[in-house]
């Protein structure tokens, strides 16, 4: 199914949960937050939620700024 | 001598937190990782400012990250909503950042007026601060040096109130010390400048109007040798403090002697 | 990143002598002997100043002597001709005080102009110093901030040229940037901002123009708290070098955002 | 005889010598020049140096100043 | 040479209405409606501003009145909210006003933050501008010297926006040139200097630098001698509106001679 | 209101002459005589100053010649020595312009001490006075701001003394206020500025401070209206006397109502 | 009845105007704006307005100010 | 014979004069002033000055110069 993955196109598997998503971008272990359809997800709960078709992601870390 | 309070017993007290400097720096600029973490480390910063972006998608595993260059168990990270435009974007980068973060709630809220000037749009920033303390935040906020604006901003709740001495990135140094001065005889939470300093007599400046701190970026990273720069600032600033501390002279319109008039030998 | 050279290896060279310290004192105006020694040790110079005058006749035995406070052992002692309104009457004090120091030749010049402004008389002072050079003394030289003054004093063979920042004593700071800048471009022997220094950004301000030094006294002794404000001025003036060094970014008239514009995640 | 030293009057007995005015003074040991009638006396010279009626002298010390 | 437009044909356009003079003056703190009555007609100005106020009861008969000493017939009458420190109060203000000067629209609008800065309380002048452009008055804003604030009110339909130049009555003069120079930049109505004014130069310096016209009030009349200043006001505005609009000479660093430095006859 | 002098009875004297006008101007660096003739009458100047130089043989007969563009009948000619590093050169060209003017004997001494600056050789400059004060000259002397410097001058019999406010053709505006101020408090001849006024209001800050008048050419010649800057330099310089005999408002550090605070409607 | 003027108790008489009281005060003719119990009152009205008792009125002039 | 004006060699008639020289350069009735060998020659002794081999003379004006 398609998902949006900030401002991109995915097509992930059937059934597939956030934590599987995460790894499939190689983000696991790394500090990054999540923003699902406008709600943030907490970090606890990506193994636990699905994703359904044309979800809005929006996955963040820190960057260099002032 | 008695002497006042400085050095190990001066403290800036923020929120709930004590820091022994009273410089705060960005992470932005920098040509690479190495040069942001030399600099950080010879300015003595406790605190640094990081922006909170989209991850790039499909980056190599090794990639280093920024908060693996500046550990949030060494550093007071305090992430920023640079770039955001609506009180709204501007909330949603804090949520984002407190979830990045563990339940981090120190920030510093930014809600700029437009892209030529980087100054704050003032209504919008009081709307995001209300609802940032409302909803837990330790809001550090940047604003003009508007005495009012400032007041009100501290009256809100907010934990530190940051006025901008000169446009982000400009380096023209303190343009109104009435404003900065007056700001700070009204404060009761920490004033910190923030933005547009250029160089280390800038920073002393500030300092030396009774501010708590600085936050800068630009005048260490896009100096010729940011290291070097760095530790200008956080001897600056540091010198600043003292002065401020010991009490300056008074000004004279014409000259003093420093030598006894008396008893020249001729 | 390659650095410029700073710390142990940026020295004042003044006639042969090196000094790691670029802040000069001078003794005036201390409440007493024990603050006078206090606050030389906080500024950390080790080039400091002194008057020369009648000493007086009949003290008691016990009474303690500057130079045992401020040992020649420990620092260099500049003997000045503060008082001097004659070219011959600095000459005569500088003689007395080359034999008072055992054949020291390190002298401060000052051939003063009047008493309301302690501005040097410059025809005297150009009279005065090519004497003094002729006699074999090392004259550090104070002068106004005029370019040419200061380029022919140091033809003259003057080691090192002292410009007024205003009047002695007065705080007010460098008045008058344009012509420190160009004394600084055309030396070729150390320039330093003697006089009118009033608190830490001062100080810095005149390294950040690429001065040598600066010389100072009414403003530590004159603080509220001269201890204090004595080791805000080594701060200050290590500050303002390394901001010289490391070379300021450039000023911009509007803003230059810190945090990349791209990838926010709205 | 009389002399002048720093300004003021001093009687000093006949035939005394600089170094003895320093003593007398208390100013031995102590870090002062000394310049006679204008010219100045080497410390190593005050034990030969004679005094005569109406000498001035002059004796500075280092003191402080900026 | 072609000039630019000047004098008689350079006009400061507010609302519909044209005014020869960019001088626009306060009617407050003179000794007597005489003094008032020759400052004014020494400043030249067109536009004179006025406080609102209870009418004393039980005055003499003949008590003379401000709008006899200046005749509406005569000068632009500008009523202020001088005095409100909320959206209401000024909104009332403007109202009597109008109903005062007969359906008069053309109104001075500042609310304030407080009365130790006298500093405008920018959301609440928002809210008073916007409600004041839909009564249908025509709205000439006192705001602090923001840019982006400055903008909001123009967008807003105000007529004219009157960035401080200093505190009210303080005569600081011009704090911060880069803040008012861009205000200028971005506006599409005229700019004014309000408040802060002290002497004839700082009236010239925000003429050159692009603004429309100035208001002032206790520079004139807390001079010692009002009348000759307002005269020297009104040079001043005009000295500094043609130095603009000849366009100053670049600045140099270094000297350029004025005189050939070929054909000396040595 | 009894008021101080000004207008028609406030009088610039110089030597045995009284001018009404105190903008005093060069006529370098002009497009041509057209355009030096039209700014200078604009300026309002009633002394006007120019070089000596090599007449250029073989000119065609009906070549223009500056003195008749700007008739001696009509201004007061003022001959400098600009381009003379030399007292002796100095000599020379005064001498030849006495002869050239018919026993004319006011002259602007300028003796230079470097290309790159413009500055007054000091001592060289003194020299120079001295003799042509001997000569019988009247000598309005080109200086540094130097307090003493501008003493002596004026103690050797100078009729004018006229401090720099930054380098020649500069534009920078008055560098140290205090020194001008401080030759202003001691003097007894006029003090005019000569060099460095850049724009109007540089203009009226020199006579704010007191001074009796200023000389400039750059200013108005490399505006991109000559004509038009000459106007507004004549009006500055008027305003700018007026401010200093009405005499300012004092500065105040926190804001002062113009309207009353009482009888408000609410 | 009394009614509040600019803050102060005035006693007026039993069924007058507006424009009596402007009469009385002695303000006829002269350039005032009237606001009566918030409301503006204008000029033209005066003389068809009647006062009650504890109408609060508000009369005001151009002063001097900045 | 040969003379020098202004830094440039100029051939002149014998038992010329400098009021001769000033009308040949077209000079005449100008406002110059001659400096010739180092000394001034006022304008009335133009016509009574003699020239000879190698007189240095400069002959100069007022021009524009701040």
């Amino acid at each position: 199914m398609q998902i949006q993955v900030n401002g991109a196109t995915e097509v992930v598997p059937e059934q597939s949960t956030l934590s599987q998503l995460i790894d499939r971008l190689r983000l696991s272990g790394k500090r990054v937050a999540v923003e699902l359809n406008g709600e943030i997800v907490p970090r606890s709960a990506y193994a636990a939620r699905p994703l359904k078709e044309n979800d809005v992601l929006e996955i963040v870390a820190a960057i260099g700024g002032g | 001598m008695n002497q006042p309070a400085q050095g190990p017993s001066d403290l800036l007290v923020v929120g709930g937190r004590s820091f022994r400097s009273r410089l705060l720096v960005g992470t932005g600029k920098y040509k690479d990782f190495d040069e942001t973490r030399l600099a950080i480390e010879a300015s003595g910063a406790e605190i640094v400012t990081v922006a909170i972006r989209r991850t790039n998608i499909g980056q190599k595993a090794g990639e280093p990250n920024l908060l693996e260059v500046i550990p949030p168990s060494r550093y007071t990270i305090l992430p920023n909503t640079a770039g955001c435009y609506t009180a709204d974007d501007a909330l949603r980068t804090c949520r984002l950042a407190r979830e990045l973060l563990d339940d981090h709630r120190l920030v510093k809220l930014e809600v700029l007026g437009d892209p030529k000037t980087l100054y704050p749009d003032v209504p919008a920033t009081l709307e995001a601060a209300k609802q940032l303390v409302k909803e837990g935040f330790e809001v550090m906020v940047y604003t003009t040096d508007d005495p009012i604006t400032a007041k009100r901003l501290e009256e809100m709740g907010c934990v530190a109130v940051m006025p901008l001495a000169a446009p982000i990135g400009s380096g023209l140094g303190i343009q109104n010390k009435y404003n900065i001065l007056t700001i700070v005889e009204n404060a009761r939470v920490p004033i910190l400048v923030d933005a547009g300093v250029g160089t280390a007599s800038d920073a002393a400046i500030a300092m030396e109007l009774g501010c708590d701190g600085v936050l800068m970026n630009t005048a260490i990273a896009e100096a010729k040798h940011p290291v070097l720069m760095a530790s200008a600032m956080k001897k600056a600033i540091e010198a600043g403090r003292e002065a401020f501390l010991a009490g300056r002279m008074p000004r004279r319109r014409y000259a003093s002697a420093s030598s006894p008039k008396e008893g020249l030998p001729f």
